[in-house]
């Protein structure tokens, strides 16, 4: 099980690496989705049964979705891939590797100073999840539905208007 | 219950006069003046009431106080405190109001209601300054008071109002967070010293030990005074704001908003501290003295009437840190007649400037000349208040001035004869302003009239308080006895800075130690 | 009729205070009536007192009256309380009756000025202010009538405010005598805070128990003198004065000849005693007054105008009064004080006649021959020149001057100071009668029309004659042995400390200041009268038109102030006008002002660039979390 | 179900984190950036399920499905506002809609 983990680990870490390293955002997407269903498996071995399911059902599911919806619109083409392949020059990465590179550093350092242990390798089911979310989390819960409806109202009107542009558009 | 009562017709006046005045201007105005008038009223009540009781006092130096819980928790009470020093400047203030709204009677002609409920606030707020007995609520008045001024200042001012509101506020603000950031300190010290949390000034009174965190308290409270006072080298928001102000703003800002200043030393910086203070008391001396000097000197080069008056401001609270600083009997009695001296012939000066500037709107003295002949009892008036601000002796300003420096003389006679050239350069941009306005050829200007009767009524009023100042101020040498007496007899720092300046053991009206029938004649 | 002693300072400023409320409302007539009355009745009641006074001296020679408590912080206590024995007596009744002359006068002088109540209303208040420093009983209160009078001089010299040169002498009147006035109170602080008292007499008391020329003593005399030295206009402090006439002529005459500038003598005759413990300054006193009378004599030979001339005589005259003080003789400078109160007076009253009847002409040299024209004024003035001269018949002996000069050469090491007197006398009467001689004889250089008002003639004629036959009490005691003004100020002041061994030596004296004067006037007649070519001669060749100037010029003095006091802090001022400290403020404005640039650059808008903030943040955070 | 160490969990959370991070940086792309903190947000919720399951509790889960309810409503707008800045200015790239500089 533990070899499954870091597999998936390993898959979710080339996945993600190829999702930004791509010029045409479809593959990007797709080597996302890979990443994600990668972490899916990794929140299963680790006993998170339900989130696992939420990562493949909400994220790579649903969001995801969104996204192939929103380039459909867009229309955009191999002339976007072209302008992606030329903003991707080397130099460009120097930066922010570089921070990155510092900031993993520093993490490790931190994480190597101090040893908390491993993970228990219990399930922790959904029915447990679901007594916290509806006891004690109950008010936050209902603070992310507040969110989720905010984030609904807002993208119904920001998204009004450029429907009809779309539709023009030939 | 008078002190509140004081409080609250003042802000309750304001809010009449604002309510009120949505119906007639006028109505509005005389709202503001008769409430200002029963505060006065009051207050003549109360001190010819303490005087007929030949100054018996219950708890002295307290004539008159008012406890309440407030915020019970934190310590804080509502707690008010009437003695000799605060009753002479809630007069001050009574009075300058007066006259301030008799001031701005034509001047103000927008937002009169608006103008009126800011006024009375910032009235009530120095009020309550002056009588708070509890840190929070001195704190609390003490903000109260600048932000309608504020927008006095940015609201009714003149051409570069905005900025000088600005400037204003970051100054005092400035000084209020240090003066913020010493009350907590000295509550959070008092807690630790006793495990009472109090902000009761009492209870603050017990002392804190000497120690550099005292030191740190104290300067927080020096330099919050210090700003407002101003001290010279805190003193440049004093001329924008003085100029640009309107009349009643100039006149409550220098009349009253900087004795809050020197009040805040009095009262609070000098007893609560008075070792640290004693520490310091060689170095405010000298900064009393630059300030006498240089703000006459800037006076002097000034080219706009209003801001000309506004630096004598400077000179005349360096006398007043002077004596605060000074710390005998005489000098402490001097600057109690100081503030009140300023107060009335400065505030009499801005009038004059301001009755000017609504006549021929200008200020610059290089284009009025000769007005005497054509307003000869505004001439009359103006040369009688720079006579006064020059330290006429008979006047209240030399009264103040001269007992500043003879007890400054027992302990630096260095300082106090520097000191002392204060009356040259006085006279200097005194009379000159004087010779720029009033003498020299006639301008051709437009035809204005003297001064009315409102106007004179405002300056008969402030003439014949100064003349009594100085031929008799022994009723107000009196009430701010008590006041002095705890002072000098708490305050170590008189005889540490003495020793500081290497003068005279001890002075002789220490030894004495005026025995309590001197003060019995009236 | 001593109880009524409060009523003398009063009156003049209850005539004051009502001039003032009233502002111009009245009408001339009532303005004359209350301010020539006011000082008229105080004038008559300082007689009394003084009759009452002469007759049945009160205990102990002193009367004095409290009116009230003042202040009083612990036993700092001055009380507003008068102080009448026989210095401040003849004082208060010179001062009153001048007053009261020359009131009249100006009601003629001023008779068609604009300006009729206020002149009446700064008038009234000065001789209020000025009786009050001749009675004060103690040192605050002289101060209020020390900077009462110097703000009178300054309202009165200033009293033609439409001309900038006026108001531009009156500042400097007022600001020079200030500085003294401030040196002054700083002596008043000295002798409370080492005394514990500012009562005239208690002070002398105290002061009399420390050793001769210590430092108390010395200190806190040095610092009355310069007082005294600014407001009697003595060098170098006397700049002020000759620009002072700018005032109307009866101030002239009220407060720049006969009262307020004699209040420095005042001042130390009243605290002599404390000038006798400072034995060095009071040898300063006399070298400053020797000198200043020579100084100022020498100015007066060269000016034109007559006002100036007489100014700068009142400056020798003072000097000589000085010079009394300093060598001990009090009683002397007292007399003299009396005497040019009178004479000075009466010549400035003269000169104004003659100013008002050549319509506000001042140059001698443009008057000449007005002997003719106006008789009683040219003899009035005559006799007051005769005076000022200090020449027979009727002024013959025993002059003040002549007083000063014999306590002077008696003084121990005076003799240097008896001889720059009498250079002094030798030129007081050639400037003297170099005017005379211009003014009134030789040919007529005009035909004026006027005459003089009877109100301005009579009080100039009375002022003449009295000061014509001041000598006369002291003539008679030389002959006589009778009672004198001298030994009447005894009980006041201590007597002359020498006297002359022989009988016979005062009379040959006599005849060498008699015969010095003789050949000054002698010199004046030849130099102006008859042959006027010599002077002129003398004038254009190069070392005398250099004197000449520098003389008129106030031996420099002025322009010397101005380039190292006035024009400094002129330039200073102007240049600091914005104020230094506030650059510092501004500094940190703009301080963050540049910060809040450069930070505001940072926000371009870029999301990316915002990321990479964070992140680089992060990095640091974290970097110091993992390092410290 | 496997043990792992935790530490080992959160480098890698680390490491998809910093993976986005790079993402946002280097990409012009609006598009991009979004999918990017995507990565990003899913990164931290890894780090929160692995405490979770360290400590063997249900509130690493907990909120992780936040996290996901922020990710949710983040994309809606976000992508709209895509819509609309395409909209406007006919372009995806970040750098050229910078009007709301300071």
């Amino acid at each position: 099980m533990t070899a499954i983990f870091y597999i998936s680990a390993a898959i979710a870490v080339v996945a993600t690496f190829l999702t930004i390293t791509r010029v045409n955002v479809v593959h990007s997407l797709l080597y996302f989705i890979c990443s994600l269903l990668a972490t899916g498996v990794m929140f299963f071995v680790l006993g998170a049964t339900f989130v696992a399911a939420l990562v493949v059902i909400i994220n790579a599911g649903a969001i995801m979705v969104l996204f192939v919806f929103v380039i459909m619109m867009l229309n955009v083409g191999p002339q976007s891939a072209d302008q992606e392949r030329a903003r991707l020059r080397p130099h460009v990465w120097i930066g922010p590797g570089l921070l990155s590179l510092l900031l993993l550093i520093e993490l490790v350092y931190s994480l190597g100073r101090y040893h908390t242990g491993v993970t228990s390798g219990q399930t922790v089911g959904p029915q447990q999840v679901g007594t916290a979310l509806f006891g004690p989390y109950l008010l936050a819960v209902e603070l992310a539905s507040m969110l989720l409806l905010a984030g609904l109202l807002g993208a119904y009107h920001l998204g009004r208007g450029v429907m009809t542009f779309m539709d023009r558009k030939p | 219950m008078i002190l509140a009562g004081l409080l609250i017709i003042t802000a309750g006046g304001g809010i009449l006069a604002w309510v009120v005045g949505a119906w007639s201007e006028r109505a509005c105005r005389w709202v503001a003046l008769l409430a200002l008038c029963a505060d006065l009223a009051l207050l003549i009540f109360v001190w010819v009431s303490y005087s007929a009781s030949g100054g018996a006092l219950m708890e002295p130096p307290w004539l008159l106080q008012i406890d309440y819980p407030w915020i019970g928790p934190l310590g804080i009470r509502f707690h008010l405190g009437m003695d000799g020093l605060s009753l002479l400047l809630v007069t001050l203030t009574a009075f300058l109001g007066i006259a301030s709204v008799g001031a701005s009677w034509t001047e103000i002609r927008e937002h009169v209601p608006a103008f009126h409920l800011t006024l009375l606030w910032t009235l009530a707020g120095t009020m309550g300054v002056f009588l708070a007995l509890d840190l929070f609520l001195f704190y609390f008045f003490w903000e109260l008071m600048l932000v309608p001024m504020y927008f006095l200042i940015g609201i009714w001012g003149h051409e570069g109002r905005v900025r000088a509101a600005y400037k204003f506020f970051l100054f005092t603000q400035g000084g209020g967070l240090l003066l913020f950031a010493g009350i907590l300190g000295l509550y959070f010290l008092h807690a630790r010293n006793t495990g009472v949390y109090s902000f009761q000034y009492r209870e603050l009174l017990q002392g804190v030990a000497s120690s550099s965190f005292a030191f740190m308290l104290m300067l927080g409270f020096f330099l919050g005074f210090a700003v407002k006072l101003p001290v010279v080298g805190l003193h440049t928001w004093l001329p924008d704001a003085h100029t640009e102000a309107p009349t009643a703003g100039s006149v409550v800002l220098a009349g009253l908003m900087l004795k809050t200043g020197a009040y805040g030393f009095l009262r609070f910086a000098l007893p609560l501290f008075p070792n640290q203070s004693a520490e310091l008391a060689s170095a405010a001396m000298i900064l009393g003295t630059i300030g006498i000097l240089y703000g006459a000197f800037l006076a002097f080069a000034q080219t706009d009437a209003k801001r000309l008056v506004a630096y004598t401001s400077i000179s005349h609270l360096g006398f007043a840190l002077l004596g605060i600083y000074a710390g005998n009997r005489l000098a402490l009695q001097g600057a109690i007649i100081v503030l009140l001296a300023h107060g009335l012939s400065t505030g009499g000066l801005f009038i004059v400037v301001g009755a000017l500037q609504e006549r021929f709107h200008t200020r610059r003295m290089d284009e009025l000349s000769g007005l005497w002949s054509s307003i000869p009892r505004m001439g009359g008036v103006a040369m009688f208040l720079a006579v006064a601000s020059l330290g006429l002796p008979g006047l209240a300003n030399f009264v103040g001035e001269f007992l500043v420096l003879t007890g400054t003389f027992a302990v630096s006679p260095v300082l106090a004869a520097i000191a002392a050239l204060g009356f040259v350069l006085s006279s200097i941009y005194s009379l000159w302003l004087i010779y720029r306005l009033f003498q020299g050829p006639e301008r051709r200007m437009k035809e204005a009239p003297d001064l009315g009767g409102r106007e004179m009524a405002i300056f008969g009023a402030i003439i014949a308080v100064i003349i009594w100042l100085g031929v008799y101020p022994q009723p107000v040498l009196t009430t701010a006895k008590p006041t002095v007496d705890s002072l000098v007899s708490s305050a170590t720092y008189v005889m540490q800075a003495a020793d500081e300046f290497g003068e005279r053991e001890r002075s002789p009206y220490e030894e004495t130690g005026a025995p309590e029938a001197e003060y019995d004649e009236r | 009729m001593l109880s009524l002693l409060w009523l003398v300072p009063i009156l003049p400023l209850v005539g004051f205070a009502i001039l003032a409320v009233t502002a111009g409302q009245l009408a001339r007539k009532a303005v004359s009536v209350i301010a020539v009355g006011a000082v008229s009745l105080s004038a008559l009641i300082a007689i009394g007192i003084t009759v009452a006074y002469t007759i049945t001296a009160p205990a102990g020679t002193v009367y004095s009256q409290t009116l009230w408590q003042w202040m009083r912080v612990g036993n700092f206590a001055p009380a507003v309380a008068l102080h009448l024995d026989a210095l401040s007596m003849t004082m208060m009744v010179v001062v009153a009756f001048v007053s009261a002359l020359i009131h009249i006068y100006s009601t003629g002088f001023m008779a068609d000025d604009t300006g009729y109540s206020r002149f009446f209303a700064y008038m009234n208040l000065f001789v209020g202010a000025m009786l009050t420093l001749v009675l004060a009983d103690n040192l605050l209160l002289l101060y209020l009538g020390w900077e009462g009078v110097g703000l009178c001089s300054y309202l009165l010299i200033g009293f033609w405010y439409r001309d900038p040169d006026n108001v531009r002498a009156a500042l400097k009147a007022f600001f020079v005598t200030r500085i003294g006035d401030t040196a002054f109170a700083i002596g008043i602080f000295l002798l409370f805070t080492s005394l514990g008292t500012l009562n005239i007499p208690a002070v002398l008391d105290e002061i009399s128990t420390y050793a001769p020329g210590s430092t108390l003593p010395t200190a806190a005399a040095a610092l009355l003198l310069v007082g005294a030295m600014a407001k009697s206009a003595q060098l170098p402090l006397q700049t002020w004065l000759p620009d002072a006439m700018a005032g109307p002529t009866p101030v002239s005459a009220l407060i720049h000849a006969a009262t307020m500038v004699t209040a420095g003598v005042y001042l130390i005759a009243r605290m002599h005693t404390l000038f006798v413990m400072a034995p060095a300054v009071l040898l300063a006193v006399a070298i400053i007054g020797a000198v200043t009378q020579l100084v100022a004599s020498f100015s007066a030979l060269t000016q034109y105008d007559i006002k100036r001339i007489l100014a700068y005589s009142t400056i020798s005259q003072i000097g000589y009064m000085f010079l009394a003080l300093g060598v001990g003789a009090w009683a002397a400078a007292i007399y003299h004080f009396g005497t040019h109160a009178f004479f000075k007076a009466a010549l400035f009253l003269g000169a104004g006649v003659v100013i008002k009847m050549l319509d506000e002409e001042h140059d001698i040299f443009k008057m000449g021959g007005l002997r003719h024209r106006y008789p009683l004024t040219f003899w009035a003035f005559l006799f007051a020149a005769l005076t000022l001269a200090a020449v027979p018949p009727l002024t013959i002996t025993f002059n003040s001057k002549d007083l000063i000069l014999n306590q002077a050469f008696l003084s121990k090491g005076g003799r240097g100071l008896w001889i720059l007197g009498l250079i002094g006398t030798f030129l007081t009467a050639a400037y003297t009668f170099r005017m005379v001689f211009v003014v009134f004889f030789g040919p007529a250089q005009s035909r004026p029309e006027k005459t003089p008002a009877r109100s301005m003639v009579a009080p100039f004629v009375v002022l003449a004659f009295l000061g014509a036959i001041a000598g006369i009490p002291e003539l008679l005691t030389a002959i006589f042995g009778s009672q004198n003004l001298s030994s009447f100020l005894r009980s006041a002041l201590p007597g002359p400390t020498r006297d002359f061994p022989s009988a016979d030596g005062p009379w040959l004296f006599q005849l060498i200041y008699v015969a010095t004067a003789l050949a000054g006037i002698a010199v004046a007649y030849l130099l102006y009268e008859r042959a006027p070519q010599y002077t002129r001669s003398v004038v254009s060749t190069s070392v005398g038109s250099w004197l000449h100037r520098w003389w008129f010029a106030d031996w420099g003095f002025d322009w010397l102030y101005q380039k190292l006091f006035v024009g400094p802090y002129v330039v200073l001022a102007r240049i600091n006008r914005n104020d230094v400290v506030d650059l510092f403020y501004k500094g940190l404005a703009l301080i963050s002002r540049v910060i809040n640039g450069l930070l505001s650059s940072t926000v371009n808008g870029n999301v990316r660039w915002y990321v990479a903030a964070v992140a680089g943040g992060a990095v640091i955070v974290v970097g110091l979390v993992v390092i410290l | 179900m496997a043990t792992i160490p935790v530490e080992t969990g959160f480098i890698i959370a680390g490491l998809l984190f910093l993976l986005g991070l790079i993402g946002v940086l280097v990409r012009r792309n609006i598009i991009y950036i979004l999918l990017a903190i995507e990565i990003m947000l899913n990164a931290a919720g890894l780090a929160f399920v692995v405490a979770g399951a360290h400590w063997e509790q249900p509130d690493g889960q907990v909120m992780y499905f936040f996290v996901l309810t922020m990710a949710a409503a983040e994309v809606a707008v976000g992508l709209s506002l895509v819509l609309q800045m395409y909209h406007k200015f006919n372009t995806l790239d970040a750098n050229l809609i910078n009007r709301m500089r300071g």
